[in-house]
């Protein structure tokens, strides 16, 4: 095995500490959307992951495709509102992208992320600048591919991700919300970061940290 | 935060069991949070789900019964239920002809029923579903996730539900629901925010003087905040921009003033008469009027109005007879 | 204060109006202020008024239609009508058999509606009085005014209106009156004080981590101020006191779980669960159930308990059919 | 006419400083009832003198008892709660012990007064000590009556009234109210004013200013 291939214990650390990361952030991500929203991305999040981790607990997945289907799944059926879904498809689609597979090499991951993104996409018709997660994770996939194209392992290109998930995060505070329900307030959602942009660019920070150990 | 509450996180299973225990005509399965007739429709006939987020009581669980729907999906608070629960709630009033979803226009309701409705599809179940977007708060819907699905949705669940159980077909209660989605329209005002349990206090804050104009129902902000005023002007800022979008001709229409939790009733026939005055003076005939809470935002003081125009069809459908928590007459 | 109002001077008439134009079933005599069935009923029938301050929407207007009331006289917000108005009422509903009053038992009322029945004796109109004091909150009652009238007088104005649509004469109209009043007990607790609108601000202070124990319906505080506890506590502080005071036996009751006007519905389901369990505990089996907003005190946050103990007879009263904007069903 | 005897005009000038008095101590009124009641005093006292004033602008009654029947009439008629039917009877009752004269020596005065209170008593059942209006009204009584027994004319014995009318008032302070919505409150409601004693004493000092004039 290549040295700094993600595994599935990896990826499954990720996880814990993307729990940990939304499970403590919860009030923030709360605030954020009680701004521009309807106040439940917190607890959405922290609900979704907690749930999470009780399913992965107990099924304990071998390949890569298993955790992330598995953890798509949870999210589905257990967050609702928008995030639900769209976190939902993130995961389902990163691990059927994946397959059978224990670890992933810099450009399995890519080719992961970018199958995940792609169903953001499709499920939620979202375009850069509509001050969405699609503004995190976009930038974030940019980032990560330009690193691996310049042959940057996994590590270094998640990092690299992780940077470009901030500023695209950071970006969506001048925008005016296009989708979801901050749409509904127009001009008035300017100045307020997105919260689904916020934990979009928890989940890549999280990764890299993950990796890096 | 003031409530009647044991435990923010145990909220809407606590209600649920309130709900079981109130209603001997509804059974409620805890496990997925659905509400049911506890007698199913006849087979042959279409069936009506609905659902959303929790704390627009009695939407949409109080408008399970016959004449209404079979079953409501109930989310977290202010949060969509997921696909599974409604997979499971169109497994299980199918009846052979088809289940149709109502769905409100918000982002995460609408993916969750495309979703559940994929997975019905695919276990062979004939789906369709209506998006209810009736909410003329939201101005430039083509530059949004369009507009919000509000008070329109209890008119329709009413009048879809009459026609069901005259046993028309799947697109045939399709096209009606649309019919109803495209001649209602709503606004709504708040005079304070809701508090959301999980969160323990205001989702936003709105001075003693000031009230927020074209809220939603998810104590979402507004449209525009301005100083309170008299009755007499709040009904203009709900009923203006109302006849602004929809020709309403001369009506006839049906009219909901419809309190978002916190407003006692005195107020909502206060506002009422102002709104019924400002529509004789459009020359808008009212043929039917509700008045009272029945589609909340927990505790949030305000009121939405809600304007449907109505034909012969429409209006025998709304008189139809009708025997849920929420609505109930003629049986 | 934040209001739907135009003047604090002007709500009553102002919420009259709006009544009489979302009411068809209804007509109102703003000059009096009375609210009457749009068709009276058949000659030779007892005829029910009651009648009390405003600030209780749907009680008292609400509750008149078939089944139920023939007139409500509508005193300014939180003060009983005067005998003019009953008066006037009395003579109008009177059908040849005899009046009966319902009167909740506060000094104002009782004084008023005793003047009124004095004044209609005098023009040979027999008329009776029931007074409702089902609050256990009052507890001294010999050495105060007596206990309040509360949530009990919803119930009573359905059974005792099923039993005048029978037929029954005055005098056994009284009884089964009586009969209501003595099976029935009621408490209520308050998170929040009302406003009244004369006064613009909150009648009592209630800081935000205190509720009101043993409150009426017009703001008077409560028996005790203690602090908040979770929903299933607060049950206990309303359904204990209540059994204590009489014996319900094993049942069957019928439940009334009441909101003050600015309680969500969510919240009131969440509230009947528990009263629900604690009178499971009990070994009351619960027969009929109501959870809504009946008698409320403007917007005050608070809920109240209202059970009596039912036989065949009052049963099969109670399931008559009724038709007012208050409660429907049957028809 | 004898100098000091209390003429309809007098009585009509008491009527309109009961008014101003109700009227600018409404708030205050309210306030009192709102600590052991249902803050409605004010306004129904209020509401009711409003209506007082233009009715007998609108009858001119000419003589004492039509003038205090008309002001009782008007009172039940137009306050509801406790308050209306027991100030209302007690001018009714006022009203009627004056007969058709067109004023009252101190004698009269004193008749009229002990009607009006015992039509109080009937209507409300009041004792001394319940914290009631009644708490105001019979010192109040007794005080004139002791005056007028000892040679007084109205003028100082109205005056001695007024000030027996004070510290029945004052008096209501520490008791525990027994009749009207205050009893509810029983021990609670010791330590506030009770609001009918309040407006009652405002009734007696009204009427010796008017008189003194
Ligand atoms: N159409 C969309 N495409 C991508 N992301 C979206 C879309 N709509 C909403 N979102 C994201 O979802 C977040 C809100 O999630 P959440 O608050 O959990 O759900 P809800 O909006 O249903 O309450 C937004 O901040 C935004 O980032
Ligand atoms: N039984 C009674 N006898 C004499 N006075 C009474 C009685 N009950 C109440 N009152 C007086 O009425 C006053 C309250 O009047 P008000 O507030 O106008 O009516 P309500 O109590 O109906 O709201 C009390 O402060 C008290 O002085
Ligand atoms: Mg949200
Ligand atoms: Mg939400
Ligand atoms: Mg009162
Ligand atoms: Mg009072």
């Amino acid at each position: 095995m290549a040295m700094d291939n993600v595994t599935v214990e990896t990826l499954v650390d990720w996880l814990a500490r993307f729990d940990s990361a939304v499970t403590e952030q919860r009030d923030y991500l709360t605030e954020l959307d009680s701004a521009i929203g309807d106040a439940d991305h917190g607890a959405n999040m922290a609900r979704g992951m907690t749930a999470v981790m009780e399913s992965i607990g107990a099924v304990h997945p071998g390949t890569v495709g298993e955790l992330l289907k598995t953890v798509g799944m949870t999210l589905v059926s257990s967050v609702g509102g928008a995030s639900g879904p769209l976190y939902g498809t993130f995961f389902l689609r990163m691990g059927i992208a994946s397959g059978s597979v224990t670890e992933l090499a810099a450009p399995d991951l890519e080719r992961a992320l970018r199958a995940g993104l792609e169903g953001v996409v499709q499920r939620g018709k979202a375009e850069l600048g509509d001050k969405t997660m699609y503004d995190t994770f976009f930038p974030a996939l940019e980032a990560y591919a330009a690193a691996v194209a310049a042959g940057s392992d996994a590590g270094p290109a998640i990092e690299a991700a992780a940077r470009a998930a901030e500023e695209g995060r950071d970006a969506t505070g001048p925008m005016i919300a296009r989708k979801g329900r901050a749409s509904y307030l127009g001009e008035r959602s300017i100045g307020h970061l997105d919260p689904g942009a916020t934990s979009a660019a928890m989940l890549l920070s999280t990764l890299a940290i993950a990796i890096a150990r | 935060m003031k409530k009647f509450i044991n435990d923010p996180a145990s909220v809407l299973a606590d209600a649920l069991n309130g709900i079981a225990k109130a209603h001997p005509d509804q059974t409620v399965d805890f496990k997925n949070r659905v509400i049911y007739r506890a007698a199913p429709k006849e087979a042959g006939k279409v069936a009506l789900i609905s659902g959303g987020g929790s704390g627009h009581e009695p939407l949409h669980g109080g408008f399970v019964g016959y004449g209404m729907l079979d079953a409501a999906c109930a989310g977290e608070v202010f949060t969509s239920p997921t696909p599974d629960q409604m997979l499971e709630a169109t497994n299980t009033v199918n009846r052979g002809a088809g289940v149709l979803h109502i769905v409100k226009n918000y982002t995460g309701d609408v993916l969750n029923f495309e979703m559940a409705a994929e997975l019905a599809a695919a276990e062979g179940i004939e789906v369709a579903s209506v998006v209810v977007n009736d909410d003329v708060a939201v101005e430039d819907s083509t530059w949004t996730a369009g507009r919000r699905g509000v008070g329109l949705t209890v008119l329709l669940e009413k009048i879809v539900g009459a026609a069901s159980e005259e046993g028309r077909d799947l697109a045939a209660i399709v096209a009606l629901a649309e019919k109803v989605n495209a001649n209602g329209r709503s606004m709504g005002i708040a005079l304070t925010s809701c508090t959301v349990p999980a969160v323990g206090k205001p989702t936003f804050d709105l001075p003693e003087d000031q009230m927020e104009v074209g809220v939603g129902i998810h104590g979402e902000p507004g449209r525009s905040r301005v100083a309170i005023e008299p009755a007499s002007k709040i009904a203009e800022r709900l009923v203006t921009p109302i006849l602004a979008d929809f020709q309403f001709g001369d009506g006839p229409v049906i009219v909901m003033l419809n309190g978002l939790g916190g407003t006692p009733l005195i107020e909502l026939y206060l506002m009422y008469a102002e709104v019924a005055k400002l529509l004789e003076q459009a020359g808008v005939s009212v043929a039917r009027v509700l008045v009272g809470n029945y589609i909340t935002s927990l505790d949030m003081q305000g009121c939405s109005v809600t304007i449907l125009k109505v034909d012969d069809e429409l209006l025998g459908l709304w008189d139809a007879p009708v025997s849920t928590p929420g609505i109930r007459w003629g049986i």
